[in-house]
């Protein structure tokens, strides 16, 4: 079952790819609410990321960020974001929209490569090889060649860049202010929760859902933390150099149970 | 015909790579838009002909004819091999229907840091790095080889080549994700 | 134009040696005299091109147009000549200090595709290509000429000979365990 679960959640190389096949998985258009709807699926999915590499781990975290500003969104439609969350979040629409665009153009490329070639002439010189060395190919130019073709050469293992680090951690502060934001607004517009396009649900079913969202929160907060213990401690052993949330079989039946069980 | 063009498809034919057409027209002492000239007028002569010409935004060259691939494929003996991931695929194809393109902006694309495919793609030599003009990171572009591996004789010959286009331009506007550098490494290849 | 006429011109482009007519109407499935009737055809349809036909009582060649032959001249001499640049430097440093060294791991160390510069030098007789006896692809390695250009004995007694090789040893084992998370299969196809 484990090892099954593994197969199925290897196969995403980004946050981009999975995020549209699980909108297409429910046939759904590319916009604010499709995306809402599969901000669960997707949390859910990066507690399992286990056996990607750390920079795939903040990959996929990025992106979670705009989604869980969706997603409490779609829950709390008070909850006033800022510019700069609405900002992320059209931004986020337009980039799976492109990702779209892109991938359905790569199924046509890969059709073409397995396709006709134009080939080209062969390079052949049959002419009589005269000697004609390069006055810059001193030994002294070679071996400042070489040092610098050594000194360029990738690292094994290249750290995370600053830049994510940083975000990553920011996300970390996102969540802590969105989680509040959130609690907040259940306590005091519990109310208005029926009122909204969810008419389905009761309040005690949308409570339920929101809860189970901020446990969800915690769990991606715990893999951001790993992020930046991997950084500050840059040899910590294998294992931990991969997001690896609570595998608590009661706490992952709980979110289960929590998410929303919308079929379109 | 007129002499420059002759004189065109005999240095491609001999040539055997790429031709920078800045060198065409150095070579053969006139101005860049005679040589664009006489290029255009090559393509149209060799439409529907066994050889092809090949081009891209600087250089051109010549290759057999994408409807005899089959029997060419027989004669020269030779593997290539084509296969490129999903990954690989998406990087290159945002490359084609966007080149030249940053690094950063495949990667606000794909979501990921796409700088492992690139060096892939680049020792391959599906894709080549050009220095960017207006600033840095550097920018790539498809290499002859892809183009020819694809059968098309320049990008604007790919499926939905407009629409996709438009549509990856457009989106610049909206800024992008100010990624690491690019960390492919910075050598050139000038050769 | 007809479509045979088009196979054997895209046939004659890629073989760079004289073509039996006898072989082109095996390939091509159809009689002497249809290829025969082709290549009247197109050594018509080529007549005042770059390129032309040149044929003899059993085989037919493609070769550049006559009126060629000043240019072609000046740019095989201008290989000879020109400035290798920083790729050159590079290809070389790496094939001095890693000979015998194959196309895939010069390309692998370099980050990018070495085909054109490694053509440019072995034009030039710095480097040469020997089969590799332990499979696919050539190895290059330095010319006698290039080590006695630079005056030394053998690569041994390059500055630094052993640390280099040493760190570029140690990076192509430990690239070989990190392909699969990059999507490598890199097979190359050599110049």
């Amino acid at each position: 079952m484990e090892s099954a679960y593994r197969v199925k959640t290897g196969s995403f190389e980004g946050p981009m790819e999975l995020l549209l096949s699980l909108i297409e998985k429910r046939k759904l258009f590319i916009n604010e609410i499709s995306i809402a709807e599969v901000t669960n699926d997707y949390l859910s999915y990066i507690k399992n990321l286990g056996e990607f590499s750390l920079s795939r781990t903040a990959n996929f975290i990025m992106v979670a960020a705009t989604l869980i500003l969706i997603k409490s969104r779609s829950l709390l439609p008070e909850l006033k974001l800022t510019e700069e969350e609405e900002a992320g979040i059209d931004n986020l629409e337009e980039r799976l929209t492109l990702y779209r665009i892109v991938r359905d153009a790569s199924v046509k490329i890969k059709e073409l490569l397995a396709g006709p070639t134009i080939w080209e002439r062969p390079f052949v010189r049959n002419r009589q090889i005269v000697f004609s060395p390069d006055p810059k190919f001193t030994i002294t130019n070679i071996s400042a060649a070489i040092a610098s073709v050594v000194n360029n050469l990738p690292k094994k293992e290249a750290p995370l860049p600053k830049v994510v680090v940083k975000k990553v951690i920011s996300i970390e502060e996102m969540i802590e202010s969105i989680t509040k934001r959130i609690e907040e607004g259940l306590k005091t517009s519990f109310k208005k929760l029926s009122g909204h396009s969810d008419k389905i649900k009761s309040k005690e079913e949308k409570v339920y859902i929101i809860v189970g969202f901020l446990a969800m929160l915690e769990l991606v907060k715990q893999g951001i933390v790993l992020v930046e213990q991997h950084n500050n401690f840059e040899d910590i052993s294998i294992k931990t150099n991969h997001l690896q949330l609570t595998t608590d079989p009661s706490s992952r039946d709980y979110l289960l149970r929590g998410r929303p069980t919308t079929n379109n | 015909m007129k002499n420059i063009e002759i004189l065109i498809e005999a240095l491609l034919f001999v040539k055997t790579e790429p031709f920078p057409k800045k060198k065409l027209a150095e070579l053969l002492k006139v101005d860049e838009e005679a040589v664009d000239q006489a290029i255009l007028s090559l393509k149209k002569n060799l439409n529907g002909r066994g050889v092809r010409l090949i081009e891209n935004a600087e250089s051109v060259m010549l290759g057999a004819a994408p409807e005899a691939s089959g029997l060419v494929e027989a004669i020269l003996k030779e593997e290539l091999n084509k296969d490129l991931g999903r990954a690989g695929l998406e990087t290159v194809s945002i490359i084609l229907y966007k080149s030249p393109v940053l690094k950063s902006e495949i990667d606000f694309i794909r979501g990921v840091n796409s700088q492992f495919i690139l060096r892939n793609l680049l020792i391959r030599g599906l894709i080549e790095r050009i220095p960017n003009p207006k600033g840095r990171g550097n920018l790539y572009q498809p290499t002859f080889d892809l183009l020819r591996f694809l059968g098309v004789e320049n990008v604007k010959a790919l499926p939905s080549y407009q629409s996709v286009e438009t549509a990856l331009k457009n989106f610049q506007s909206a800024g992008k994700m100010e990624t690491d550098e690019d960390e492919t490494g910075s050598e050139q290849n000038t050769a």
